[in-house]
């Protein structure tokens, strides 16, 4: 059977096995919020969590991240290339939504005519350990944008948490190598495989927050300028919470740092947020997007209009991150309400008339 | 004196006084629009609501987890705030004393008229610290919370446990010796509900001593850690009622002030600053760190701030839109025992 | 497939500052590599990310054309803080540039059509490069009668005056230079762009305008254009936003779905129209 | 000194903190100008940075010395009452006090930072006082702690 167990207590086992050759990536408890890390030691590795605060998009994706860097030879500049980007990453324990999103994130990287390199050869390199979600939390919705929460897309090997072990299916060529390698795994029972399928079941079922996405981007296509925006824009603060904890947002500043004592620096980019006025203003001082309106709705259009018309998917993958950490609760639930809200006006109007 | 009584029961009659006096303000047209708080969809979350109806009133909520401070939305005025016609509309605002302090310390500088301000007073008697109480419940979803007797009880699937309320209150508002609004009473017509008049504000700062004594090598290494997880979303920014800059000084780019990355030193430099602004306006709200997604309590240094503001130029924020705040303000005899002086 | 965030190094060849109040000047980049400029592939209309390393990057349009062989130009108006280092460089000193980036002119769908190119203050780099492709002797027979409407505050501000004498004194092209305001000594036309649009009346039988200037100057040329009975499909935009990658990754110029890096900057009206007013 | 004795020296005593200066045109650059010739010696440490008042100082100015990886700084300007524009300096004291204590606060080392009036007369009271910064900043040693890592 090709399906391996893998008892909890024998975490630090897989980890010293692995350490050497990949840089070992798990979620870890840091100042109270669960975010995935660097481990160093296997006693780190938390594994009991619902989901990171901070999405495992910042293993491939950093907040900050270095370009190149560069030095000065007297007037001439000299360009040095990253040479880290070939280093074997290995990601414990990302939720299936997470795991998701960096398909998202490479097919948004590779598309067009140019590709980008930096995240795509970390993503190459990168193996994936998913974990199904047994207890989908209220704000998860990852059915409702062509997930499960026991999806196995975009992960190499895919864990089930059935108690004290879990169930270890491997889903690609690198996460056959990887699994080949711990070769002390023992072999599952076709019991275990059966009390997956019945956990994955239970989990879809649990389920209290759906959408209908397809109706949304329908609405959304058509409503771009609608009153329900300024509704909806009413309550937000601006701060970028949204945005920052998103696993798919992808926007990024790139700026240069110099450290002309030692004639070096580099150009680095850091995420930046729709949400922020400095987004888009020119320098010129002309802002296409100046108010929180023009800013709340670009985050959604983006997500559930632009995305699909672009590459013909949501942008989305229903974690609920935004929806928890909004700090006053304008949340996307509430915003989808009120977006397919002018539908069913329409309707009434339609059915009135 | 008021007696002592379960936290919920003192929260229902605050919430229908406060529904009373909404209902007879839109009715007497007093004011065009109120602000204030509605049930979240989170347990532990309010979310701000802005009605004009008679009939909306009954969605007005108060309970403790009325945190965000909603002088935030006057300044700028959000636009159901202005009339196309009329302009300025008169505005209700629900305020606990963060709040009326927030609009009378925004008066003393200027950015609004208290004339178009109702202030519908609640005494507050403090708000949950959310995070706090997340991060002890740790990785388990929290379904419901409520109040018994003088506690917070937290249930979610498989458990439920009580916090004390005292304890799980946000930090500053432990400290709060402003629960109601501040009375201005040259604006007879500014108070609805609870105000009290404030004489000087009597306030020890025991709070902060004990970090006072570290070492500056030890407040460092407290500070960087307690940092450490800012992601520089900058929803603290956002969410205080003080931060009303077009252009705040970190996204200036001409010249470019401070690095905008997530490095120790920029995260701590935006930090400093920020406290720097917020001497002698800053008005004890906690938003700043009720807001944080990454639950950083940056209330010890509004706290710091509080102290140095009272303990030199002898004063408390928002209890009086005359007096000039401090840092706009000088006196001849100040203290400056700080400066370099020969032997 | 290299880094794409890596630019390519060149020198400054020559620095000519174009206009009176010298807040405007045009820098000429030499590659210090021959595969480097001939993978430098590019036409009329687009852009290229071009920094000084350690200081910046900023998107600007290429004034050469592609006919002016070994190197490249750009005019850089004084704004921000990349643009003033720019000010501030020297012969001889390095400068990277990345591209070209950007969909440019589409001069294949151009070909055969008269061409009527309305410009107004710096904004005219890409119309130069585009005229000086039109106008080289491989391709003019390409194209139909060429105009060309450039309008400005004052004399001073008159760009690339050494090939704008040259083009008047050619019959294959017609020149109209006007000034928003009298001066002595000024011997062209006075008045703002859209009068002299009017008063020029280009026809629009078989004919593109491509039009680059000021918000306020297209608005107010293109109502006169479409008054005398062009078409939306007719009138050729470029767009200005702000932008960091000019490879349609770090998100922030998008109109709508599009993105001005890589669906733009050369938009027609009648795209424009469709796409939501956030410009 | 013999070259033994600067072979003796310890690392840190052979290091010399570099420290800036913010000096009000009217009275504090006049009054280092006195100094120099009135030929008084100061510490050579200081790079002086001139500017209009000491209101002109933005707390800004500050913290950016100390990212920048200067070792200390000093600001300087009219004793108050004496201030060119009225009140510049007054206000900027308070704004002075705040930082200081806040600097304190965040667990960067007080002496870091100095304040101090100096009258365009007094250039041998800013003699003084600048031996006195320099050497709180050289006890202080250097500045690391806005270091970025690279």
């Amino acid at each position: 059977m090709d399906e391996k167990l893998l008892k909890k207590s024998d975490i630090s086992k897989l980890f010293n096995e692995v350490k050497d050759e990949y840089n070992f990536y798990a979620p870890k408890k840091v100042r109270g919020n669960i975010s995935f890390e660097l481990i160093s030691d296997a006693k780190e590795i938390e594994l009991d969590y619902l989901n990171s605060k901070v999405p495992p998009k910042d293993v491939l994706f950093p907040q900050k991240e270095t370009i190149f860097e560069y030095h000065y030879e007297g007037k001439d500049v000299i360009i040095d290339e990253r040479k880290d980007l070939e280093d074997k990453l290995l990601i414990f324990g990302v939720r299936p939504c997470d795991a998701y999103s960096f398909k998202l994130l490479e097919d948004f990287f590779a598309f067009g005519e140019f590709q980008d390199d930096v995240f795509l050869k970390k993503r190459e390199n990168a193996t994936i350990i998913g974990i199904g979600c047994n207890e989908p939390r209220q704000s998860c919705f990852c059915t409702s944008v062509g997930g499960h929460p026991y999806q196995k897309e975009s992960t190499d090997v895919f864990l089930s948490d059935l108690g004290d072990y879990y169930l270890v299916e491997t889903i690609t060529e690198k996460g056959k190598d990887l699994v080949k390698k711990l070769s002390w795994l023992t072999d599952a029972k076709k019991g275990d495989v059966e009390k997956s399928k019945a956990l994955a079941k239970q989990a879809e079922e649990s389920f209290t927050t759906k959408f209908n996405f397809d109706l949304v981007t329908k609405v959304l296509d058509e409503n771009f300028e609608n009153p329900v925006w300024e509704e909806i824009a009413e309550s937000c603060i601006g701060c970028s919470s949204c945005t920052f904890l998103c696993p798919t947002c992808t926007c990024f500043d790139v700026i240069d740092e110099n450290d002309e004592y030692n004639h070096r620096g580099r150009r680095i980019r850091i995420w930046d947020t729709c949400q922020s006025c400095l987004y888009t203003l020119e320098t010129s001082g002309h802002n296409p997007r100046p108010e929180k309106i023009q800013r709340c709705r670009n985050r959604i259009m983006h997500k559930f209009s632009y995305y699909p018309s672009n590459y013909d998917r949501l942008g989305c993958v229903g974690c609920g991150r935004c929806i928890v950490a909004c700090p006053v609760n304008n949340e996307l639930r509430l915003i989808i309400d009120k977006i397919l809200e002018i539908e069913q006006k329409e309707e009434g109007e339609k059915a009135n008339a | 004196m008021v007696m002592i009584v379960g936290l919920e029961e003192e929260n229902k009659e605050i919430e229908s006084n406060m529904r009373e006096l909404a209902r007879g303000l839109l009715k007497e047209k007093k004011v065009d629009v109120i602000i204030g708080y509605k049930k979240g969809t989170l347990p532990m979350m309010s979310q701000p609501i802005i009605i004009d109806k008679e009939e909306d009133v009954d969605k007005l909520l108060w309970n403790n987890t009325c945190y965000v401070n909603l002088a935030k939305y006057l300044v700028p005025r959000v636009a159901k705030f202005v009339d196309p016609e009329k302009g300025n509309l008169k505005v209700g605002v629900v305020a606990k004393g963060c709040v009326g302090r927030a609009l009378i310390h925004l008066a003393s500088e200027n950015r609004i008229n208290l004339d178009e301000i109702t202030i519908i007073g609640i005494p507050c008697n403090g708000v949950i610290n959310r995070q706090r109480i997340e991060m002890e419940i740790g990785e388990k979803e929290i379904l419901e919370v409520t109040a018994s007797g003088n506690n917070i009880v937290v249930k979610g699937k498989n458990f439920e446990k009580e916090f004390p309320f005292d304890e799980y209150m946000n930090e500053l508002c432990k400290q709060c010796k402003i629960r109601s609004p501040p009375l201005v009473s040259k604006f007879p017509d500014l108070h609805v509900g609870a105000c009290e008049e404030y004489a000087s504000i009597v306030d020890e700062f025991d709070d902060i001593a004990e970090f006072e004594a570290k070492s500056p090598e030890e407040k460092w290494a407290y500070i960087q850690d307690a940092l450490s997880v800012c992601t520089r979303c900058y929803a603290c920014r956002e969410a205080c009622p003080m931060c009303y800059c077009n252009l705040c000084f970190v996204d200036q780019n001409k010249p470019i002030w401070f690095g905008k990355t997530t490095d120790m030193p920029d995260i701590i430099v935006y930090h400093l600053i920020r406290a720097m602004h917020m001497a002698g306006r800053c008005v004890a709200c906690g938003a700043c760190s009720l807001v944080c997604p990454m639950g950083i309590d940056l209330n010890f240094i509004n706290r710091k701030l509080e102290k140095i503001v009272k303990q030199r130029f002898d004063f408390t924020s928002g209890l009086d839109p005359d007096t000039l705040p401090p840092m706009t303000d000088f006196k001849m005899e100040d203290a400056e025992e700080f400066m370099l002086e020969e032997d | 497939m290299p880094n794409p965030y890596i630019p390519i190094l060149t020198k400054v060849k020559s620095i000519i500052s174009e206009n009176k109040v010298n807040d405007i000047k045009t820098i000429e980049l030499q590659f210090q590599k021959e595969d480097d400029y001939k993978s430098f592939d590019y036409i009329p209309g687009q852009f290229a990310e071009i920094s000084i390393i350690g200081k910046g990057e900023c998107p600007i349009g290429i004034a050469s054309s592609p006919t002016e062989e070994g190197s490249i130009k750009f005019t850089i108006k004084k704004m921000g803080t990349v643009t003033s280092m720019f000010h501030r460089s020297d012969i001889g000193d390095t400068i990277g540039v990345r591209g070209p980036l950007g969909n440019g002119w589409p001069i294949e769908e151009l070909k055969g059509k008269n061409i009527v190119v309305i410009g107004g203050g710096f904004a005219f780099s890409t119309l130069r490069s585009l005229i000086l492709y039109i106008l080289d002797e491989k391709h003019r027979k390409d194209y139909g009668n060429v105009t060309v409407i450039y309008g400005n505050r004052d004399s001073g501000e008159v760009l690339y005056r050494d090939v704008l004498e040259e083009w008047e004194k050619r019959d294959d092209i017609d020149v109209v230079l006007t000034i928003d305001r009298e001066e002595e000594g000024w011997t062209r036309k006075v008045g703002f762009v859209a009068a002299i649009v009017k008063e020029v009346a280009p026809s629009p039988d078989n004919a593109v305008a491509i039009i680059c200037g000021p918000p306020i100057m297209i608005r107010t040329a293109v109502d006169e254009l479409v008054k005398i009975g062009w078409k939306d499909e007719q009138i050729l935009n470029s767009l200005e936003m702000r932008m960091k990658c000019g490879i349609g990754k770090c998100g922030r110029c998008n109109i709508g779905s599009k993105y001005v890096c890589i669906d733009g900057p050369v938009f027609s009206l009648a795209e424009l129209k469709k796409m939501p007013n956030e410009y | 000194m013999t070259e033994q004795a600067i072979e003796k020296q310890t690392e840190s005593e052979k290091w010399e903190p570099k420290i800036i200066a913010f000096l009000c045109n009217w009275c504090s650059y006049a009054g280092a100008d006195l100094a120099g010739v009135s030929r008084i010696q100061y510490p050579p440490n200081i790079r002086i940075v001139r500017v209009p008042c000491s209101g002109r100082i933005n707390a800004y100015f500050i913290i950016k010395s100390l990212t920048d990886g200067w070792d200390g700084v000093v600001v300087s300007g009219c004793h108050p009452g004496d201030c060119h524009y009225i009140s510049g300096n007054l206000v900027a004291r308070r704004r002075f006090a705040i930082l200081k204590e806040l600097l304190e606060f965040f667990g960067i080392e007080p002496g870091r930072v100095n304040f101090m009036w100096a009258s365009a007369a007094e250039g041998e009271r800013f003699a003084v006082l600048i031996r006195k910064a320099t050497e709180i900043v050289k006890k202080l040693g250097p500045n690391k702690k806005f270091e970025k890592k690279w």
